[in-house]
């Protein structure tokens, strides 16, 4: 699998498909690898280790500077990037996926590719079953015992935003919480800045996270971000059946409406 | 008509305070039309007027709860009836989700109501009042402990 | 000889406790560990160098600086601030962590003194615990540190009997003070963890103080993304930002830390960013730590923890980066 | 010494008055008599501080009236945020907070009996005003005074009753310049970018101090007509405005290389910048 990655890689440089291959190195943690020259392809690696979205780096300003850009690209980091297409944050015909899934290799895709790919061989990606016992347990406790859980995983958050910067989703030059007339979100590592901050950066992601779990792990503290994840993208899926990822034209969840959306709820 | 006004209140009752965020054109006219028509309802209600319940960003409602209220209610047009033609189809979609997120960290439905009540419906708004402030009322304070609450 | 069985380790905090000292030590955290306020019962994880380090106690993350009564019409009293620095012993703080404590008095104390850090770090006790065992990620003795160092710490405590026993050293007049509520005993210390000097930091001073418009940075920071997670779990790093949040009837001025990763951390008023992109930013991290402090304080911004690497996400290490960099001064 | 670092001052609103669109200046009183003469004991011109509005924040800018005048601080400063914002919605009358004076200083003692040629561009004449007056309070230590101010527009010209003033003066000289296109029909200043206007006067390098103070671009385009006039890197001086939180060296985000334009500026001379990483700024 790594030999046909890497022969791909050195190949889409060779023949100036690609100007830049964003991928993983083999040492510990497996960091981002930067690769503009063929024989440094050798230096790809992958495995399910690699836990990083690649597709993170798009909306860098060093790198789409280096277009056109091929990332190794995991399942979800595909549905990442037929995300920003749709959000018209990847140019068309700039970035190529190099598509792996666990130990295989599947080739070499553009955005239009990548989504017939997921389309036809992986039509329902979505939250891994423990994650979804997860949000069932808790769901299931009181919202007093639900306060008190996130009360106190959001207090351990520092706002580092390290969450932030792993998401290829969250790529406003200004985020919500740097925006101060007014200030919406307190920036004050305290409990109600902490909740507002993790409740919008959720909230922003519904209906366009692609679960790819780049975000908790990147938490230095460990907060459970996939739960709250998982738990949008299940209601966007029921509700307005929302697959993010799947189409490079789709609309996003929010900012389309349907007259036919439930709205039981309301009175 | 429904009214709680029967209660006596003592000193312990809890007066839930309430945050409406309702849109310039329906409800905030419904709400209007109950008042001059004299209907009576709960006092509870403090009301944040804006152009149209897609301008109502859930940073609003998160704001609200942090600096004390028991409950936030949003109200706006009755689906086809958007002065702006699709803002409350878009507030719609968001409120489906934004709902599930807080209720899965600790705001449930007897905290956050959702409306549609028109320009015409002044009882329906009194009712609506009333109805919301006897579920806060009944809900209790909100929970000091609650992490969207200012410490 | 002053000795603690490792298994009553939590007995020392208790009687700490007892004595009326907040105590502060690593304790597991549902599988984080985590330098934070000891509390009856808790057992301290003495193992894994926590994320947080004692840093947290003396520079919170948040903090009120200043207070304000609010009154009709924009009119306003001050109102003083309580200063927060109760009796403490941070216990089983890391050698590493223990010796960034000299590069924060140095920076909160050149010709203004902070107040609130300085009153803290009096009220604060530091018991070092020696390494036994390094990971991948530790580099002290390339900053002038030793697993076993001393530097910062009022007492020592370290490992012996191959693990069983901890040997407590008081270091200063504060770390006596705690003498008596360890038992006497006998017992033989363990070897420090082995480290290899990684690179020397003087020729990394050098270098960088000559090569700031180096093509170096551009390549060295496309994988960092610009957030806080090196600086904030960093032992040294200080940068911080100032908040005011109120209510009708308050105001409270806030020191929030902050980082030079961030992209807007420099923003001018006009528009004008100094430092545009993350190579710039990177750069900043680096030569603040071994250029701009060793001039200015004489002493490096960066002890060794291996923190900042062993928590990124995209595998920025600045050890590696340092390594790189006397390569090229070579 | 206090070392409650961020305990700030209260200073009362005694005058406002705009200046330029989105300008405004206010004369400033000390609300309590000791921090007054902690301030002048303290004040010395180039100096800034930190102005404040509880609930909204701090902003640094240049205190713009000389420690001549002991009664009250001036400052000048434009609406572009959050505070400045909350600032210039504060009526006469009403407080706000105050943290300095902070950073280094013009060392006019130095320039006894040598020409001054003050050029500055904009809302940057404010950190050079105070000096001008503090000079003038002062005049006979010193040479001739001149003085080049330009802006885009003559709306953007700022102290326009004291730019008369000076005008007026026979012991200085004043030029004042607005942009090509920027002129009024009655404007009897000259029309055109400050570094040409610089070159026309052509004044004496000999024995003269220069103060520059302006937008970026001005700066870069001043700079070598002065070095073709004569002036030595060590004679020109500036003073940089970085974004700053704590004003005392520590919050980390002013420093340009290895110096803290907070504690070892804001004013350098052109042979210090020079030795700056110019592409930290």
């Amino acid at each position: 699998m790594m030999k046909a990655l890497r022969q791909e890689a050195a190949k889409l440089l060779q023949e100036k498909r690609a100007a830049l291959i964003i991928g993983f190195a083999e040492r510990e943690g497996h960091p981002a690898l930067f690769i503009s020259k063929p024989e440094d392809c050798e230096r790809l690696f992958y495995d399910v280790s690699c836990r990083q979205n690649l597709a993170a780096y798009l909306s860098k300003p060093e790198v789409s500077a280096r277009r056109p850009v091929a990332i190794v690209a995991s399942l979800a980091a595909l549905r990442s990037l037929v995300v920003l297409t749709a959000e018209s944050q990847a140019a068309p015909g700039q970035v190529l996926a190099l598509a792996v899934d666990k130990d295989a290799f599947l080739g070499t895709f553009d955005v239009a590719g990548a989504a017939e790919l997921l389309r036809s061989k992986y039509p329902d990606l979505g939250p891994e079953k423990a994650l979804l016992e997860r949000v069932g347990e808790l769901s299931k406790k009181s919202v007093v015992e639900r306060a008190a859980f996130w009360a106190e995983e959001f207090a351990k958050c520092t706002r580092c935003y390290a969450c932030r910067a792993a998401c290829p989703g969250c790529y406003c030059a200004r985020c919500i919480v740097e925006k101060n007339a007014p200030q919406w979100v307190s920036t004050a590592a305290l409990g109600h800045g902490n909740y507002s901050w993790n409740i919008m950066r959720a909230f922003h992601q519904s209906g366009r996270c692609t679960l790819c779990g780049a975000c908790e792990a990147a938490c230095p503290q460990g907060l459970p971000l996939m739960v709250l994840n998982a738990a949008l993208d299940r209601e966007a899926l029921e509700e307005f059946g929302a697959r993010p990822g799947y189409d490079p034209e789709g609309k996003p969840v929010i900012g389309s409406w349907s007259a036919e959306d439930d709205h039981s709820y309301m009175r | 008509m429904k009214t709680e006004k029967a209660d006596v209140p003592t000193p312990t009752t809890f007066e839930p305070r309430i945050t409406a965020f309702v849109c310039n054109w329906c409800t905030y006219a419904g709400a209007d039309l109950a008042g001059t028509s004299r209907l009576q309802y709960a006092p509870n209600l403090r009301i944040i007027k804006l152009p149209c319940t897609g301008r109502i960003d859930p940073l609003f409602v998160l704001k609200a709860f942090e600096n004390g209220a028991d409950a936030v209610l949003v109200s706006g047009c009755h689906p086809g009836d958007c002065h702006y033609t699709s803002g409350n189809y878009h507030a719609r979609r968001r409120w489906t989700l934004f709902r599930k997120l807080l209720a899965l960290t600790g705001i449930g439905d007897d905290r956050l109501f959702f409306s549609w009540v028109s320009a015409a419906e002044g009882q329906k708004f009194a009712d609506l009042v009333n109805d919301v402030t006897a579920k806060v009322r009944k809900a209790g304070p909100f929970q000091a402990a609650h992490p969207g609450r200012k410490a | 000889m002053k000795t603690i069985e490792i298994g009553r380790f939590s007995d020392l905090a208790q009687a700490l406790s007892t004595a009326g000292y907040r105590v502060a030590a690593p304790v597991d955290d549902g599988g984080v560990v985590r330098f934070k306020e000891w509390t009856k019962g808790r057992e301290i994880a003495l193992g894994a160098v926590p994320v947080d380090s004692v840093k947290d106690f003396l520079f919170p993350r948040s903090e009120v600086v200043a207070r304000f009564a609010l009154e009709e019409a924009g009119a306003f009293t001050p109102v003083p601030v309580e200063r927060f620095a109760p009796k403490t012993v941070a216990l089983g703080v890391r050698p590493c962590d223990a010796a960034a404590l000299a590069a924060l008095d140095a920076v909160f104390n050149w010709d203004y003194r902070d107040g609130s850090y300085n009153a803290r770090r009096a009220a604060t006790t530091v018991v070092s615990l020696a390494c036994a065992k390094a990971d991948a990620h530790c580099f002290c003795i390339s900053v002038g540190g030793a697993p076993d160092g001393t530097a910062g710490a009022d007492a020592i405590l370290r490992p012996a009997d191959g693990g069983s026993k901890l040997v407590f050293e008081a270091l200063s007049d504060k770390g006596r003070l705690l003498e008596a509520m360890v038992s006497d005993g006998q017992a033989v210390p363990d070897a420090p963890a082995a480290l290899k000097k990684r690179f020397d930091p003087a020729a990394v001073g050098r270098w960088l103080a000559a090569n700031f418009e180096s093509p170096f940075w551009k390549e060295a920071a496309l994988a960092c993304l610009g957030c806080g997670a090196c600086a904030y779990a960093c032992p040294v790093c200080h940068c911080f930002d100032l908040q005011d949040e109120s209510d009708r009837k308050e105001c409270r001025r806030l020191r929030n830390w902050d980082s030079c990763g961030f992209g807007l951390f420099t923003l001018h008023a006009s528009g004008h960013n100094p430092r545009p992109d993350q190579s710039a930013r990177w750069r900043q991290r680096v030569m603040h730590k071994f250029s701009i402090y060793p001039q200015k304080f004489k002493t490096l911004a960066c002890t060794g923890c291996g923190r900042c690497a062993r928590l990124c996400q995209a595998g920025m290490a600045i050890a590696e980066t340092c390594e790189r960099i006397e390569a090229l001064g070579r | 010494m206090n070392d409650d670092l961020y305990k700030p001052f209260l200073l009362r609103i005694e005058t406002a008055r705009d200046e330029a669109p989105d300008v405004r200046t206010f004369r400033l009183k000390f609300a309590d008599e000791g921090e007054r003469v902690e301030f002048f004991r303290r004040y010395r011109v180039g100096m800034f501080g930190l102005y404040g509005v509880p609930g909204e924040g701090e902003s640094t800018f240049c205190v713009a009236s000389p420690p001549t005048r002991e009664g009250y601080i001036e400052c000048t400063f434009r609406k572009v945020g959050r505070v400045t914002q909350a600032l210039q919605d504060l009526e006469v009358g009403q407080a706000l907070t105050f943290r300095g004076p902070y950073g280094s200083h013009f060392p006019i003692d130095s320039w006894k009996g040598r020409d001054l040629l003050f050029i500055a561009g904009g809302i940057a004449l404010p950190p050079m005003r105070s000096v001008i007056w503090n000079i003038l309070d002062r005049r006979a230590e010193f040479g001739k005074v001149t003085v080049v101010y330009g802006a885009r527009t003559t709306a953007d010209l700022v102290y326009k009753h004291e730019l008369a003033e000076w005008a007026a003066r026979p012991d200085m000289t004043l030029v004042t310049t607005v942009d090509p296109g920027g002129q009024t029909p009655d404007w009897k200043g000259k029309v055109g970018f400050v570094p040409v206007v610089l070159k026309e006067l052509n004044p004496a390098a000999k024995n003269c101090v220069a103060v520059l103070c302006g937008p970026p671009i001005m700066i870069k385009l001043t700079l070598p007509v002065l070095s073709a006039l004569g002036f030595s890197p060590k004679d020109i001086y500036t003073t940089l405005e970085n974004r700053m939180k704590c004003g005392v060296g520590k919050c980390g985000r002013c420093n340009v290389g290895g110096v803290y334009v907070c504690k070892d500026g804001p004013v350098f001379t052109l042979d210090e910048l020079s030795r700056l990483p110019a592409g930290d700024m």
